[in-house]
């Protein structure tokens, strides 16, 4: 299997505080690594990292061998990276089909003033646009809520928004920041079945989530990390068995 | 339907005015500058920047062009263009430094750029220092210059409409979808995730947001035949906010609808004193409170009441936009 | 021309002085900020309010100056009220739409200000006329009363968000509006009482800046533009950032004027903001 | 169909907008129309105020007069400037293409350039209340009147005559950040410069933004040089006020000089007290100089119930002049008008008698020539200091 995303030696200081001392791990083509950890664990700051949000204070992130530490987070996405937040972030302003055309922002190839004169090829682009944003929505099952503001959605629907908007750009990596987060058990488990299924298809997928038991059922791989360092690479399956692991999760609700 | 309606407006504006009163024709200038202004500064406010200066970039392509006319001798037509070039320049360059504020320290910054812009031409003789620039020419054509109301006007259409159409289409095309995608900061890291690079889009947004207030401003320092640093103050550009906020930001045509009833309002309260911005303020905290959205939502007046009912009981107190 | 010690000094505690005046209008302006996240445009016209009402009641009609200010509290918190509820609550999340109505609201305002009160420009005789000569430096004793008053505000501000109930409901407020909802918190009230309580502030600022400057509906906007610089570049919402912001301003304008003359020194206090904005986006003491 | 119809609303919008710019129906009367073309709102309307109430006595007092055997009226339209240049073309337009206006009073040096095109073009007969010199009545521009003292005509009648009176060394200048502060800064400087030879110096200069209303900084700087003379050229009273009571504060003991014509003593006495004590106003009358200008100040008092703004008399006077011209030479035609005025004296101008000269420095004889008042400000009064009419030719 081949690495498609490398972390090597990421380090992450917040002043005086370390939020990541020294993190390695790839991911191989089409593999769906889970990323856990206690809250603090510095999940989020990892992916911020990948992102682009803010860069490390050392190590490097590459992807399909190339370094893109350095790169801005819109140059990543461009390079195949997508993302969700933590908190759900959509256009609210725009309807749902709106939300995805702009996830499709990098598969526009017409030039500014192709648009400013409106030329025949710039109007079928955008038409093709529109037919795919619907496709994607299709494909997430939550086509009939296109012409809805996305702000007026139930959160179950904003979450799937959230994964359209990112599944548009067709990424190689996605990264999705705990999917299941707020949502009913009924809810969480049509996401994570899509993730699952679906859109796996499509990339590889780096999923942050601190509920051991989807991380279990779902991924193929499981990464612990606690107080900014790997504790555990390997089967979800042998999660529960690690001692360090337990510790790390002593008396926390979400092990049971 | 459209098309039509444009084609009639259009051949209205060329084929009407010379059967018009000069007054109605300096009417007709100052709202067809009025627009572009209010437009130009829409690109912006769509994607949620609010400008208290615009009126220094104004001045920048008045000044521009009038220091060409009256000390180089440049042609006039040049001198416009100029204008709007200058303009942008500057923009871009304090583009880079401002746009990554938001909310009111992007605001609060181009006013005092407007203001340090106001200081320079009032400190330094060769900006013709507060008296301003007197006998700043109108451009020839084909042998005679455009003195009367009548030729200017045409100037002042054509610019207006290349402007406008412009603008118009920045607005509608991809270009001013992806604007929309970077009205706030939190939806701005989600527009870089999906491969937007927001600097990018908002400093070409800017520039020409400035390119064409700097066109008209050019345009306006030759109409008036004098720039002077007290005609582009700090009210100036607090006008062509209300404007925008009166028409509304829904879409292209609100701030259209805004400049031109406000502007031809203000003609017709010219001896109303302090009357007159009482008016002013009246229609805008009327427009703000009844209809959030501008005058543009009269025609759906009624769902847009009864969306705004219980709004800010969900809102939270701190209005946060940085 | 020379510039010499004795001359700095001076410049220096005019400075300072007309500092302490910029930090007393501001104040207002930073609480509101900390609070609904919005500047009021309206601030200015407040304060030319609070200056009338001593005019009119205080010197036309007689009444004395504690029961005044008393009147002018009342009234200045009854106006905030009313413009929360009416008009701030209504706008609640629509950061545009709240900006411009302020505007608005000055504009009204003064409009009505100019109709009502006339353009004559009026006066309020000191409070405590007379100079007091430190070391040769001239301080005359009104600049300092009013220079008082803003050190008692701004101590008593401190107090107000520091050490009592309120105060504690405005910081929970300030760091966290979710959490402190659900903790019990009223925020509404705590808004209502933020915008009151800055109202009141300007109100009193223009009461003792009254006898300092000639009065006119329209003196409101020179220091609510001041007072903008100051708080972005004190920070927003920062108290102390103010304070330093403030006394920064102040000498920045008499001391440039000294030494590079007054022109200069008004691009100057821009020229410093949009730098300070620069390096720190945030302000001084501002956090984003 | 909402698409199309958002779109209607701008349509809508400047339809109703003509129709309510239908230009007014026309009077039953033959009214001449003459424009207050000033400020009356704004930092400057005190000065239009004055115009506009000027101009309002005089129409009353010309009552129906007759031309060409045709019997007319004078009616004054107020146009608001705001004493802003753009705005001021705003009012021009309306009241020269719109309103058919062909006479006025124009306040305002700094809002002239733009206007005076049009003037020229349409032959305007422009009575300018307007500081500055020679940018507005020149030989280019035949139908602009200045009916004031122009600044160079203010300080070459009097400044010399009062330095030396007063025994002043050392004159400094702290006036408003424009055009006509800085103008008049230079006239003053080189009145000054002249008197080397008797000792006296030109010291300092300082400028402070328009509406300011704290002039530390400044004075400091200025004060520095130890001056004992500050020319404080146009601030209007609530500046100069202002400028006396901070100065005094810094420790000046010197004169003040102000060159405005609208200063209310009271106003500045109860902004600065006993500070404002030695500011010699030029242009205001201590004691009336005719019964007319007693008559006048009556008439404004139990009008509108205050002291009448000093611009009041001149525009009064000019009006009801230009009317007598009108009637003499039979014609409403600008230029022909222009010419008669230009060669007539008007005896009762409430400053004294009247006429134009200015032929030389300016290159047109439109420059008004009469008796020019000195007051200075003791106790919160003015007392007379000095009356001249200065040759100026």
């Amino acid at each position: 299997m081949t690495a498609i995303l490398e972390i090597r030696g990421i380090t992450k200081q917040f002043g005086g505080l370390s939020a990541l001392a020294g993190v390695d791990f790839t991911v191989g083509e089409g593999e769906l690594v889970g990323l856990v950890g206690p809250n603090g664990a510095g999940k989020s700051t990892l992916f911020n990292i990948i992102a682009g949000a803010f860069p490390p204070t050392a190590g490097a992130v590459l992807l399909k061998g190339r370094d893109i530490t350095r790169l801005a987070s819109h140059d990543r996405a461009r390079h195949g990276i997508a993302r969700t937040f933590q908190q759900v972030t959509l256009f609210g302003e725009l309807t749902a089909r709106d939300n995805v055309l702009q996830g499709l922002h990098r598969h526009v190839a017409s030039r500014f003033l192709a648009g400013l004169v409106g030329t025949p090829g710039y109007r079928g682009e955008q038409r093709e646009l529109v037919a795919r944003a619907e496709r994607v929505l299709d494909l997430l099952g939550i086509g009939e809520h296109r012409d809805e503001l996305v702000s007026e959605q139930p959160l179950g629907i904003q979450k799937l928004l959230t994964v359209a908007v990112a599944l548009a750009t067709e990424p190689t990596v996605l990264l999705l920041d705990e999917p299941g987060a707020g949502l009913s058990h009924e809810e969480s488990t049509r996401m994570m079945d899509l993730v699952a299924t679906v859109i796996r298809r499509r990339c590889t997928i780096v999923l942050v989530e601190h509920n051991m038991r989807i991380v279990s059922r779902y991924c193929d791989r499981a990464i612990v990390l606690h107080f900014g360092q790997k504790i555990y690479d390997g089967e979800p399956a042998g999660l529960t068995a690690d001692r360090r692991v337990v510790d790390a999760y002593l008396g926390v609700a979400e092990l049971a | 339907m459209k098309a039509a309606g444009f084609g009639v407006l259009l051949l209205a504006l060329v084929t009407l005015p010379p059967l018009a009163e000069p007054y109605m024709l300096h009417v007709a200038i100052v709202v067809l500058m009025n627009v572009v202004y209010a437009e130009a500064l829409y690109v912006i406010m769509r994607m949620g920047y609010l400008s208290f200066g615009h009126a220094g970039y104004i001045a920048v392509g008045a000044y521009t062009s009038a220091l060409l006319a009256t000390k180089l001798d440049v042609s006039v037509w040049l001198g416009f263009l100029a204008g709007g070039a200058v303009a942008a320049l500057l923009a871009w360059l304090l583009g880079a430094i401002t746009l990554k504020l938001r909310g009111i320290y992007f605001s609060l910054s181009v006013f005092a750029f407007a203001e340090v812009v106001n200081a320079v031409f009032r400190a330094f003789d060769f900006f013709g220092g507060p008296a301003g620039i007197a006998g700043v020419p109108r451009p020839m054509f084909f042998g005679t210059r455009l003195n009367t109301h009548l030729g200017f006007y045409y100037v002042v259409l054509a610019a207006a409409v290349f402007s406008l159409v412009f603008l118009y289409r920045l607005a509608a095309t991809r270009f001013g979808f992806t604007l929309l995608a970077l009205r706030t900061r939190d939806t701005e890291g989600l527009a870089e995730s999906v491969g937007i690079d927001a600097a990018r889009y908002k400093t070409l947004a800017f520039v020409a947001s400035c390119f064409f207030c700097g066109l008209m401003g050019a345009i306006h320092g030759h109409y008036l035949r004098f720039v002077s640093p007290f005609v582009f103050t700090f009210f100036f550009s607090t006008d062509l906010v209300i404007f925008n906020m009166v028409g509304g930001l829904g879409s292209f045509w609100g701030p259209l609808a805004g400049s031109v009833l406000l502007t031809t309002l203000g003609e017709q309260l010219f001896a109303a004193g302090y009357y007159k911005s009482l008016v002013y303020a009246v229609v805008l905290l009327v427009v703000i409170l009844a209809l959030p959205g501008g005058l543009i939502q009269v025609p759906r007046l009624r769902e847009v009441w009864a969306a705004r009912r219980l709004r800010w009981a969900r809102q939270p107190v701190a209005t946060t936009e940085r | 021309m020379e510039v010499y010690l004795p001359l700095l000094a001076q410049g220096l505690a005019i400075g300072v002085l007309t500092g302490i005046l910029y930090v007393l209008v501001a104040l207002g302006l930073t609480l509101i900020y900390g609070i609904l996240h919005i500047v009021n445009f309206a601030h200015g016209e407040i304060y030319m309010l609070g200056a009338m009402a001593v005019l009119y009641l205080h010197v036309v009609a007689g009444l004395a100056l504690v029961p005044t200010l008393v009147v002018i509290v009342a009234l200045a918190l009854l106006l905030g009220l009313c413009i929360e509820r009416g008009i701030f609550r209504v706008l609640r999340g629509q950061w545009l739409q709240l900006v411009v109505a302020s505007v608005g609201v000055s504009l009204v305002i003064q409009s009505i200000g100019w109709i009502a009160f006339g353009i004559q420009e009026k006066s309020v005789p000191s409070y405590l006329p007379g100079i007091v000569d430190l070391f040769g430096i001239r301080l005359p004793r009104e600049r300092l009363l009013a220079a008082g008053v803003a050190v008692v505000l701004v101590a008593a501000l401190y107090w107000l968000v520091y050490r009592t109930r309120v105060g504690l409901a405005m910081r929970a407020i300030e760091e966290d509006e979710e959490t402190a909802r659900m903790l019990g918190v009223n925020a509404n009230r705590v808004a209502s009482l933020s915008v009151a309580l800055g109202f009141v502030l300007a109100a009193v600022a223009g009461a003792f800046v009254a006898p300092i400057y000639s009065l006119n509906p329209g003196m409101g906007l020179e220091p609510i533009l001041m007072s903008f610089l100051i708080i972005i570049v004190g920070g927003l919402g920062s108290i102390t950032g103010t304070v330093l912001a403030g006394l920064l301003v102040g000498v920045l304008q008499s001391v440039g004027a000294i030494l590079f003359g007054s022109e200069a020194a008004y691009g100057l206090v821009f020229v410093v903001m949009i730098a300070v904005l620069v390096v720190r986006p945030a302000g001084l003491l501002g956090r984003v | 169909m909402t698409g199309s119809r958002r779109f209607l609303v701008p349509f809508a919008v400047v339809a109703l907008s003509v129709i309510l710019g239908l230009p007014p129906s026309a009077h039953a009367q033959k009214p001449v129309k003459m424009g207050a073309i000033v400020p009356v709102s704004g930092p400057a309307a005190a000065f239009g105020l004055g115009v506009q109430r000027g101009m309002e006595f005089a129409a009353e007092d010309v009552g129906v007069f007759t031309v060409a055997g045709e019997k007319y009226k004078v009616e004054v339209v107020t146009y608001d400037t705001v004493y802003d240049p753009g705005k001021t073309v705003a009012a021009m337009n309306r009241a020269v293409y719109n309103d058919g206006v062909k006479y006025g009073v124009i306040i305002g040096a700094g809002v002239h350039p733009p206007i005076l095109p049009i003037i020229r073009e349409t032959g305007f007969l422009d009575l300018a209340f307007a500081a500055a010199g020679r940018q507005i009545t020149n030989g280019e521009n035949p139908t602009v009147f200045r009916i004031m003292a122009s600044s160079d005509q203010l300080y070459q009648t009097h400044l010399q005559p009062i330095i030396e009176r007063l025994n002043v060394k050392r004159v400094a200048t702290l006036g408003p950040n424009d055009e006509l502060g800085k103008n008049d800064a230079k006239v003053v400087k080189t009145q000054v410069e002249a008197m080397k030879a008797k000792g006296v110096q030109f010291v300092a200069e300082e400028y402070y933004e328009r509406g300011a209303k704290d002039f530390g900084p400044a004075l400091l700087r200025l004060i520095a040089h130890k001056p004992d003379f500050i020319e404080t050229d146009g601030s209007p009273t609530g500046s100069i006020a202002l400028i006396a009571k901070q100065a005094r504060e810094l420790g000046f003991t010197g004169y003040f000089l102000n060159s405005t014509a609208v200063l209310e003593a009271k106003a500045i006495s109860d902004i600065a007290g006993k500070a404002g004590d030695n500011i010699i106003a030029l242009r205001i009358w201590a004691k009336a100089p005719t019964q007319l200008y007693a008559q006048l100040a009556d008439r404004h008092q139990k009008k509108y119930g205050e002291a009448a703004p000093g611009t009041m008399w001149e525009a009064y006077a000019a009006t009801k002049w230009v009317v007598d011209v009108i009637q003499k030479t039979g014609t409403f035609d600008t230029k022909k008008v222009a010419d008669a005025l230009a060669q007539s004296t008007y005896p009762e101008h409430p400053f004294g008698p009247a006429s134009w000269g200015g032929e030389k420095t300016y290159g047109a004889k439109r420059q008004i020539i009469l008796p020019i008042p000195a007051a200075i400000l003791k106790d919160g009064k003015w007392e007379p200091f000095d009356v001249r009419t200065g040759k100026f030719d």
